[in-house]
């Protein structure tokens, strides 16, 4: 098991950078020291109360300064409401970084990224990561509901990204999914195979992975899962394994996030 | 010179160096055990539930998040007795505390079968019966609502082995003492109380239960006043000691359970959300004896107050 | 033209204009209802749980927070059935809406004659009996987890009103299945499904109970998983309408239950937290009608999707 | 039933003002026009989560400008540390004024007022009200466990208050309980019979309801009771009647939480 720390860390920012969606940052120079992307954390939200209960996933966004780590979360329910709320100097119980991160390109491979709403977040701090050992423009295919939930533009293009917008209702970028981008883009004559980086909700990972096997693809896909602990210990985070003679279930806090598409059974998904 | 507290209990025969174990199910099998701190500071170890052979567990979501609670539907997903004593038990074995295997059968006799085979395997000091799961289809649940049943199950275990057999009841009943009494003559050594509550969530949205399984087991603080109930029940009932658990999430929760008369507690839950829980409960019953002036954790345990007098001893006393 | 959605629903020949009711013991008698809003809105109200003669109710410490949970010993305080009728039912009787007794007896034959006293008061819409209440000495909950004595009580209720009759039963039983279907063949006209559970509290800097009557019963979202777990499973063992509650704080928490099968809901707990609940509860079902174009809640009512079936509908089918 | 409203106010000021001790204040011009000394508000502090899950009983300890109203509070447990985390600007629900204010005394009566720790809170308010329409000093005793525990001197000051200050431990003002310097007073030849109004941890309280039996003076305390709905709903707040025989018990939101202290049997607290 890699190295995984538990530590009380204190907020240095936390702010709205969309329509319900927030960065937060703290500092820990050793996590910053462990960090690779498509890791994650579990982060306690509860505090004085035991409800909610559980610590909730979030992916590792980026690193700053080398002691500087980012999630970049949406409010959806509870944890995320009162993660929100919480302001800078408030302490908070940070366990990882946790799971496999994303193995990177080698550095003639073409990449392609695509990501769905906060899927964005862990691919985010690959391309930071690949920004700084190659110079070439990263394509990426990023999809939204809507204009109002687009966010890191700016960021991206420092980042030399070659970006393509979707929203899904047209109000910003070309009207659709990522996964028709993909589509398009798959459609074309390839000069060179892309190795596809994906995360985002499951039905879009299921049509990538799915596009991946079809034009023969290398295709990771970083999974999310109901996770107690995120540490490998309950279980309860199963995936169904796509050859499940060895291995009926693989345990997306372990055996991932990130995954090869064909390890997974997409059918069951 | 201040010495520091004694806080040794003897379950069955079984000496431990601190009234806190790990429950199964929430602490893994040994190298996953997650090093947020040396696990030989524990009283013991319960290894995830084994079952003769392995289980793949139920389809996800096997996990959901209730109001103070957790439901799970893991369906005893373990890699079965056999892989677990060849693969997992030499790391543990490293481990200076006792290992306890919790073990789960289709069958009555598969439980007799576990048992014959952990009997020749020394590092294991006691098993704890799981009749109590409410997450498999045979067995499981169904062997601890019937007293019949969970007797059989005990004597079978009981006669195949010479290590302390600890029974794991399910609250799901009308009257657990029946259950409790029926396993105490049976031969158990102790007993366990308690595995997770029946319970079921469902997603309004998709108008799908929330967990693949549509009900699971409910644990966590939520439980833990129903809990600490059972457990003054069967207290009250057995002359054989009880181990406590139920939603114990710090040293004040495993208080009320050893206050009751549990002889010890098992930390559950607890164990997912804060990895250090069970040594921080150590850390902590420590200094409240300390605090307390309390020099052995035996005057705390059946020390609850009810109008003026002090609660019995769980099993210093006679049935009632 | 956007029409209303139809929330009515029929529970043992009393139509309810919504599914939204009071628990007993939670909404008080009558004058003392806080007007935060208006009860005519309400489906039915159900009084605080009365009783032959007046019951002083246990010595305090009654309640205590538990995480997530209410554990109450109240004690089935109450100033009796005939000072309700005197005092109470007047103010009561000029709300819009079914006024629900639920009845508790020490013997079967309190039972009997309270249901007798109330067959004469036109303005009493139904009687809730109440045989699981785990907070008194004799009857409450004992009644309740015999199916024997609870079809006895039923039976007697029954024989003495012709008014509906609703059996409010205990989830600490075994098989509530059991004791539902039990009460059902006795002539109850719908279940109420569930009463509170028993657990228990303790104070770790004194070593007492925190309740004076050291158990009492957990209420609040604590419990829900679990009341909608029984709920679903009395849905499929009989065929008369199911009333659920348990930990029902919003409008999402009623739609889970309705989902499984319940044909009305009750809130208990949250009343006493924020007292507009029901009401609100009545509007957000509304409103959740509307934009999913639902036009009538009964086409939700038992709409759980289970392996992309319809969950059976709860009274629409046989036993099973 | 009195008028009682439930309303989510805005948090004006919310800070600390001793160990463990912190004021807060909202605005409500509604809750302050019916608010009367020895009322109580029932407040929720859950917001984003269920646990804690019952309101808060708090003294409404004072009214300002007619429209602003304050709680005074000690951190002792869930609830009471999230209030205290609680920012200017952040919503809470109140429901009040809630219960039996206490019965003013007559413009010529001698008050004594005797407050245990945060007993000191609905007091304050009442000498707040008294000072306005009467022009005698008010003799308090204030007792505190420890000097760091004291708080509001001052302001007990500027209302006139003749104050004699005790700590348990002696570290400030006189060594030793409250009930101490009643019998060194109540022990004096008194000239006038002073009507006592008392509010503090139960134990205090009995001390001086027995005093004021042997004295035979009036005395009103002000009680204190586990409270799930502070409505008289929910009969969880009994206080056993000296009585018993018309009304076995008292509900403490209801009928009290000021009671005479004849009306209690103090026996059984
Ligand atoms: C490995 C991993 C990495 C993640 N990284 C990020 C991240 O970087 N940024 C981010 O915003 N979120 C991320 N998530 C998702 C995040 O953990 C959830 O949004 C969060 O737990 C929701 O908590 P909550 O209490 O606000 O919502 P809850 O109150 O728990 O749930 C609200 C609603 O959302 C649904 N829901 C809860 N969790 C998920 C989930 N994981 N996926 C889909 N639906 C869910 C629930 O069923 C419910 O309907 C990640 C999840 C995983 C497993
Ligand atoms: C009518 C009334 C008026 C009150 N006014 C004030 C006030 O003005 N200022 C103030 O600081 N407090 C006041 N209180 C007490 C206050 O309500 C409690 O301190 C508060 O509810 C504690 O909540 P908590 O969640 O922080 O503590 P919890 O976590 O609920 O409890 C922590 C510990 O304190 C004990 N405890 C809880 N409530 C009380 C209580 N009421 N009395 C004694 N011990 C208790 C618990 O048993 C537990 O051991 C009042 C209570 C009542 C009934
Ligand atoms: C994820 C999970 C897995 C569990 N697996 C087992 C198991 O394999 N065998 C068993 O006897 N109990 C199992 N349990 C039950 C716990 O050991 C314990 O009895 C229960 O969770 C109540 O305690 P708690 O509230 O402290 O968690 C499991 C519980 C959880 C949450
Ligand atoms: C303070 C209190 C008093 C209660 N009194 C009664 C009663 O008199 N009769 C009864 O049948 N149930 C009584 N109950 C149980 C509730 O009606 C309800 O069944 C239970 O609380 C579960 O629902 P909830 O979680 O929504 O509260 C009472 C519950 C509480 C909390
Ligand atoms: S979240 Fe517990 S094993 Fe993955
Ligand atoms: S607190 Fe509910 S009746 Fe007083």
């Amino acid at each position: 098991m890699n190295k995984t720390l538990e530590e009380v860390v204190s907020i240095e920012f936390n702010r709205q950078i969309g329509i319900d969606t927030c960065l937060m940052g703290f500092r820990s120079t050793s996590l910053a020291s462990l960090a690779k992307p498509g890791q994650f954390l579990m982060i306690h939200l509860g505090r004085e109360t035991k409800d909610p209960l559980l610590r909730r996933p979030f992916s590792i966004h980026g690193i700053k300064d080398k002691n500087k780590l980012m999630i970049l979360y949406r409010i959806i329910g509870k944890g995320t409401s009162l993660l929100s709320t919480f302001k800078e100097g408030d302490p908070i119980s940070v366990i990882g970084p946790l799971g496999n991160g994303f193995n990177l390109p080698r550095p003639n491979e073409r990449t392609l990224f695509v990501a769905g709403g906060m899927g964005i977040a862990p691919l985010f701090f690959l391309t930071q990561v690949l920004n700084e050992v190659q110079k070439h423009k990263f394509k990426m295919f990023l999809g939204f509901p809507t204009s109002q939930e687009v966010v890191l533009l700016d960021q991206l293009k420092d980042l030399n990204v070659d970006l393509s917008l979707t929203t899904e209702d047209g109000s910003l970028g070309i009207k659709g999914l990522v996964t028709d981008l993909l589509d398009q883009y798959l459609g074309q004559r390839l000069t060179k195979r892309p190795v596809i980086y994906a995360c985002g909700p499951t039905p879009m990972l299921k049509k990538i992975a799915q596009k991946s096997f079809t034009f023969n693809l290398k295709c990771y896909v970083s999974l999310e899962g109901s996770m107690a602990c995120g540490l490998g210990i309950c279980q309860g985070c199963a995936v169904k394994a796509a050859n499940s003679k060895d291995k009926p279930y693989y345990y997306v806090c372990q055996d991932g996030p990130v995954f090869p598409a064909e390890m997974i059974d997409w059918e069951v998904m | 010179m201040v010495s520091s507290p004694n806080l040794s209990v003897e379950i069955g025969g079984l000496k431990l160096k601190n009234p806190v174990i790990t429950a199964s199910g929430t602490f893994g099998y040994g190298n996953e055990l997650i090093p947020f701190y040396d696990p030989s500071l524990l009283g013991a170890i319960i290894v995830k539930g084994l079952s003769l052979r392995p289980m793949p567990g139920n389809p996800p979501p096997r996990i959901v998040e209730t109001p103070c609670g957790l439901l799970n539907a893991i369906g005893l997903a373990n890699i079965g007795i056999e892989t677990f004593i060849e693969e997992k038990l030499p790391f543990l074995s490293k481990i200076n505390t006792p290992i306890i295997t919790n073990i789960y059968g289709h069958t009555i006799k598969d439980y007799a079968k576990m048992a014959k085979r952990i009997e020749s395997v020394d590092r294991i000091a006691a098993i704890e019966i799981n009749i109590s799961c409410p997450n498999v289809e045979e067995g499981g649940m169904a062997f601890g609502t019937d007293p019949d049943i969970a007797a059989m199950v005990t004597d079978q275990v009981v006669k195949n082995t010479t290590k302390p057999v600890i029974v794991k009841l399910t609250p799901n009943v009308t009257d657990i003492t029946i259950i409790a009494k029926a396993v105490e003559s049976a031969g158990a050594k102790a007993i366990s109380v308690t595995n997770t509550f029946l319970g079921m969530a469902v997603d309004v949205a998709t108008r799908r239960p929330k967990l693949a399984n549509i009900t699971g087991g409910l644990s966590g603080p939520a439980i833990k006043p129903m809990a600490l109930y059972l457990v003054h029940k069967v207290v009250a009932n057995v002359k054989i000691p009880v181990i406590g658990l139920g939603g114990i999430m710090d040293y004040r929760d495993a208080l009320e359970f050893l206050l009751v008369g549990a002889r010890a507690i098992q930390v559950g839950t607890a164990n997912l959300i804060n990895p250090k829980t069970a040594m921080e409960i150590v850390n902590s019953l420590t200094d409240f004896c300390v605090r307390e002036k309390i020099s052995n954790i035996n005057q705390i345990i059946g020390g609850l107050k009810v109008n003026g007098e002090n609660h019995e001893k769980g099993g210093d006393k006679k049935n009632k």
